[in-house]
């Protein structure tokens, strides 16, 4: 046992903490730190730096302009990065499509559009969930009939993440409705432009418009936009779900938010003492703490083992599970350090180089936000619930 | 022992919820909290001849009501239907003042007049003896300087009670006096709130006449805390009331959602932590009529920090339990649980949090000992 | 609302515990209170003096020499002997079996030994559980077989509190295998002395023999002791269980519990200062203490609604959960308290009279037994699994 | 970064997991402790052999090993195989001790010789400085009085490491100081242990050689601190072992048990709550590891701290669930469980609780930051 980097891994945290540290724009980490709002143009700039370095592709092979990173190397980047606050990669594009595309796209389509997923060119989105639908994804509604050289695509899709920015969406479409559910999917890449698709933003409780519905209304989609064999589009979903989901602990997340509750706790003053000297609150922040330190530990047990090449099964699970349960507790304990002042809302303060004042201490609001915003953690990726299930599946074998 | 509504409150009870089931939603509350005062007036009119302010004050003070029960039955259906309104502010903690300083006022509150309250200050937190805001008695008559926090409705108040300091350090509780303050006296920087309604922060900078004094000057603290305990078995009763909409909501669509070819309260995961929320829920309802029935006795103080406690923990369980198992659709502002829970979840951010509380009960608990 | 007693209800209370300040011996509330090992004698002691008094029929009505009492009364009786640390009336004669020959006995069944349950000649234990069947009641494999004049009994019931003090075993036994599994049950009374039957103690981890196995092989019982109909068994049985099931909630043990955990976190001292004070600790009973607080008023309303008539329906359940859930805190925060003496076991100390003397503070092994010995509490009476059950089927109708 | 065990230790953990599974079980551990000195000693001559002390001490104290993860290795067995020994006390309290003052003695530890850990005190509860026990230094040597708390295989010890105070206040870390005391110089009353095992309180009222000493006087407590640390580190690991069994009984459980007409494994709700305790069960294992990581580094007390802290809490959780998903059979001591669940159970009570540790923790990191 060994809990430390070897000399070469710290080697690569050096590399990767000189890079951010010349290359990273403080206007982006300011922004990421203080909770503001990021634009379209900010990830946009945040990918093109990232990509100029050739580290866009974080998951991707050499062959493809990829970083060929191993998981190790994955997981000190994902530290490295959230610890300096740059943007998060939009992942859709990157972490999602990329590899499907990999493993079972079309030389045509690998040429074509992986390349322009690392320019920049185009901004995926992920089109699989469905109303009603929640954690079945199995029960796709939305159809895509052949005419022809095209398919015929109607129906809606929704919790789009970003999707008003995207200018391509990856599908679940259903294209036949014989056998069991999952037999007639097939995976579409469907161009945002295309008459027909209308997108409509939903306000979280958090006050943003994070994420969309997308409507498709005889939507014309080249049948040169099916990724492999039609009706064989589970298969890809499922691979994209269990790939290699990167940073699935969010230990980096949790440790940026513990940082920040430990400074809003030391700067709020509770019957004369800073919060953080009351026995009760202290004590939940370090409960947490002893958690996260934990899991950290249960999250590189994890990656070791998946850089030695053994697949992880029921480990994600239980990585999700916890680590959303403690992102979800840090939060919960930040909106609490705030005290009277999580109740202002005022949506201005989000933006970038507003001159509005902040009402109360400025971390207020984001705290509140960010409460109420990861409260997702938990619903979306394969709820909790439907983690549970994987995880005493894995063990009762019932 | 008896835990029925008497005829009067039941009526008062099936006619506000009737009211307010016709009259508001969570679209039109967030209408009003995008509009100028935070507050839809007409139907805070309605509610006014309703009796809804004269609940809370007895006969003697023009009301038909007054006691912790009375409160109980109003506050609840306020929060059964998610309406932010001015009744905690206006009726019950300036009104509390009021009644007792000036008797003659309260006619107007019965009547639906607001009068905020401007009590707690930027650094206060939930220190009810820290006011930091000064009263200097001059020629002219009391000059008020100072800032004050989150003050509710200001924008909808005609006047405001203030607290500032006569005498005595900032968080003593001796020292501390409350003056009658009209709205053009003050200057507000209003905001909308998390879970609906208007607040805007108070900066006092003006000379008030001589009986603009309520009461006796410096000793004004205990007169605080008891109209806070009122406020907080309001507001304590309007958490109640949101946790009993957002669990016939959440019952609803446990019932109605389908998903794997059955309705989602099949599952029994869900069904059995559903059923903790709905203990829980129960234990709320306890909580408040201990408090409600304590408000004149001398373990009134008890009860509050244990309502406050137990209210502010039960709120965080039945806001996430409710989200999670609603799913995506429990996150959006379209749907009307977001409303609801985000509601519910401001409650442990005014008038002390659960652990503000806890921490106050060991301390009454341990000197009454 | 009212939350006080009315006046009748006050001099009724008074009227309680002058009874139990004269007439409680202090030797049984001296073991009550210092978690020693109650005999049968003392329980028979205890029943004598209520019975003299015409308390011990507390759920009966005046017609058999109960009480007559209402709920609240009752509530209050239970509510004072409970805080005298008066034993309990053990429940399977007078509150269990009591209760079913009223409704469903014949005349000459009544006669016969309702009586005897009241002046202590018959000490009943109940015959539900069998191996193998949990929470399952109606999994009855014990069977009954018509012979004659007889019934031939054979069969295992098992977790029979107090088994080997019986005289009678009020049994399930299954006397037909047609139709659902509930039409083939029948409720049978046994003497204990009949041959064929064996009592085996169950060591539970508390150390204490409490609960027994029970074995019948060729069991001949006479068929005049069928109570009710043949088959019709399972209607008994559960009118037994949901029929006014007396302090469920045991506000009146969690009361006595916190008092002595109060206690006993005052006498122990942790750095230099009574546990009580430590914030932590201090957080944790006061927690539990508003939650009883709470709950007590629950189980008011509950008591006042049948008082007035109303049946209870999920409420009993959520009685069960969060009162037993509040048992099993306030056992573990006792436990807690004990500190280091928690470890040490001498089964002679729980011996009345006993010259043994404790080992470190004499409450540290009555509350570590406690703990484990009211693990039991959400398990047994319908595990706190089939409360929650029937509470969301109750709001579900699904 | 890794996490794969030696070779060397994978072997003895094979080893070890296998002459356990054969030599022992609940019942054998139960007549144990209800024999003279709560200890199958053939069984612990055995375990000896196999290398049981030895893996404690490095090379040059004479054994083969002596880092943290040796003890998680070799304590985890003991765990799982819910054996009660004096690994901890002897090897690792007495046994840092001597290796630090007297190593020509570590050989007869690695060889299986007990030498008991008398430190404790009935009023200490779990603080390590609390120490009223008095060393007085006579013309003859040092006489020592004073009670020692429940000292675990004190009948079994061939003698003790005690400390007593030679100067200072009962509280101060300054002034304790360590003695070698030979087994017929003490006063031992002797009780079976809740878990398994026999433990003594000890009255000490004897005088000893001037070389019964060790180390300096006055000035023992950081070699006492580093003694519990590797303790804790050994008792946090022997907890993991029992978690493992008993979630493996558990999990058997709920796939042979049936009621209404299924495997209760079957039932969504335990298979939800089982889905947590897996979890905190890994949680356990990784604080575990972090603390065996971290015995020399600078982090070693918050390490300490943190895994003490969590493995009380999993502990309850993996105690309090598993009996109550066996349901009645768990509640017996027929059964296996009964006997894991105990004796995990007894964990937090000694070297302090998950709250002792909590306030600990916050200490050091708020000392440190």
């Amino acid at each position: 046992m060994n809990l430390g980097y070897t000399e070469e891994q710290k080697a690569f945290r050096d590399e990767v903490r000189a890079f951010l540290n010349d290359n990273l724009p403080k206007r982006l980490s300011d922004k990421v730190a203080g909770g503001k709002r990021l634009t379209k143009a900010d990830y946009e700039e945040w990918h093109a730096i990232l990509n100029a370095r050739g580290w866009l592709g974080v998951n991707w092979p050499t062959q493809y302009g990829g970083t060929g990173w191993d998981a190790v190397q994955r997981h000190i980047f994902e530290e490295e990065t959230t610890a300096a606050h740059a943007p998060r990669i939009v992942p859709f594009g990157v972490a999602m499509l990329g590899p499907v595309l990999m493993a079972f796209g079309s030389d045509a389509q690998k040429a074509h559009y992986l390349p322009r997923i690392l320019n920049g060119e185009d901004w995926w989105c992920q089109g699989y969930s469905e109303p009603g639908a929640g954690s079945d994804l199995a029960n796709v509604q939305t159809t895509a009939v052949r005419d022809g050289d095209d398919y015929i695509v109607n129906g809606q899709k929704t919790w789009t993440t970003l999707g008003q920015h995207a200018d391509w969406i990856f599908c679940l479409v259903r294209t036949s409705k014989e056998g069991k559910r999952q037999e007639g999917i097939s995976f579409l890449l469907i161009d945002m432009k295309t008459p027909g698709i209308e997108v409509r933003p939903i306000v979280l409780i958090d006050g943003e418009p994070e994420v969309n519905e997308v409507w498709f209304k005889d939507v014309r989609v080249p049948a040169a936009n099916l990724v492999g064999e039609e009706n064989k589009g589970w298969t890809y979903a499922k691979y994209l779900l269990t790939h290699e989901r990167t940073n699935i602990a969010g230990v980096g997340f949790a440790r940026a938010g513990l940082a920040s509750l430990k400074r809003i706790a030391g700067s709020q003053s509770h019957n004369g003492k800073p919060l953080i000297q009351n026995p009760f609150f202290a004590a939940k922040v370090a409960q947490v703490e002893i958690d996260l330190m934990a899991m950290a530990t249960t999250n590189l047990r994890t990656i070791a083992a998946a850089a030695s090449g053994q697949a992880p099964g029921a480990e994600s699970s239980m990585l999700k599970v916890k680590g959303t349960v403690i992102r979800q507790q840090i939060n919960a304990l930040a909106k609490q350090a705030v005290g009277p002042y999580a109740a202002p809302f005022v949506s201005e303060l989000l933006d970038e180089g507003t001159n509005v004042d902040p009402v109360g201490p400025a971390e207020a609001m984001p705290a509140t936000q960010a409460y109420f915003n990861n409260r997702k953690l938990s619903i979306y990726g394969g709820s909790n619930e439907v983690q549970r299930a994987i995880i005493s599946k894995a063990i009762l074998e019932l | 022992m008896q835990f029925k509504l008497t005829e009067e409150r039941q009526m008062l009870q099936d006619g506000l919820r009737r009211y307010l089931a016709d009259s508001t939603d969570h679209e039109k509350i967030a209408a009003a909290t995008d509009g100028a005062t935070g507050l839809d007036h007409a139907l805070w009119d309605g509610l006014a001849e309703m009796g809804l302010p004269g609940a809370m004050f007895t006969e003697d003070q023009g009301g038909f009501g007054g006691e912790g029960f009375d409160i109980m039955t109003v506050a609840e259906e306020l929060g059964r239907a998610g309406l932010p309104t001015p009744l905690i502010d206006s009726a019950l903690l300036s009104g509390t003042v009021l009644a007792e300083t000036r008797p003659e006022l309260t006619q107007d509150l019965v009547a639906g007049k607001i009068v905020g309250f401007a009590h707690a200050e930027p650094g206060a937190r939930y220190d009810l003896a820290h006011v930091a805001t000064r009263a200097e008695k001059t020629a002219e008559g009391w000059t008020l300087t100072g800032n004050k926090a989150i003050v509710q409705f200001a924008l909808a108040a005609d006047g405001f009670v203030v607290s500032a300091r006569t005498s005595g350090a900032t968080d003593a509780k001796e020292g501390i006096s409350l003056f009658l303050v009209p709205h053009e006296h003050v200057t507000l920087r209003d905001y909308p709130l998390n879970g609906g309604g208007r607040a805007a922060e108070m900066t006092l900078d003006a000379t008030l006449p001589e009986d603009a004094l309520l009461g006796e000057a410096g000793a004004a603290y205990a007169l605080i805390e008891t109209a806070h305990a009122r406020a907080i078995a309001g507001q304590c009763a309007e958490a109640l009331g949101l946790m009993e909409t957002i669990k016939d909501l959440t019952v609803d669509y446990l019932r109605q959602r389908r998903q794997f070819g059955q309705p989602i309260g099949k599952f029994q995961a869900l069904q059995h932590r559903m059923a903790d929320v709905l203990i829980e829920i129960e234990q709320a309802r306890s909580a408040v009529i201990n408090l409600c029935g304590n408000l004149d006795t001398p373990e009134r103080d008890l009860h509050v920090s244990a309502a406050k406690n137990l209210i502010g923990r039960v709120a965080r369980q039945v806001v996430e339990e409710s989200i999670q198992m609603h799913g995506g659709i429990g996150m959006t502002m379209e749907y009307a649980l977001g409303h609801f829970a985000k509601r519910l979840s401001m409650v442990d951010h005014r008038f002390g949090d659960a652990d503000t509380h806890l921490e106050r009960f060991i301390h009454l608990s341990q000197s009454a000992a």
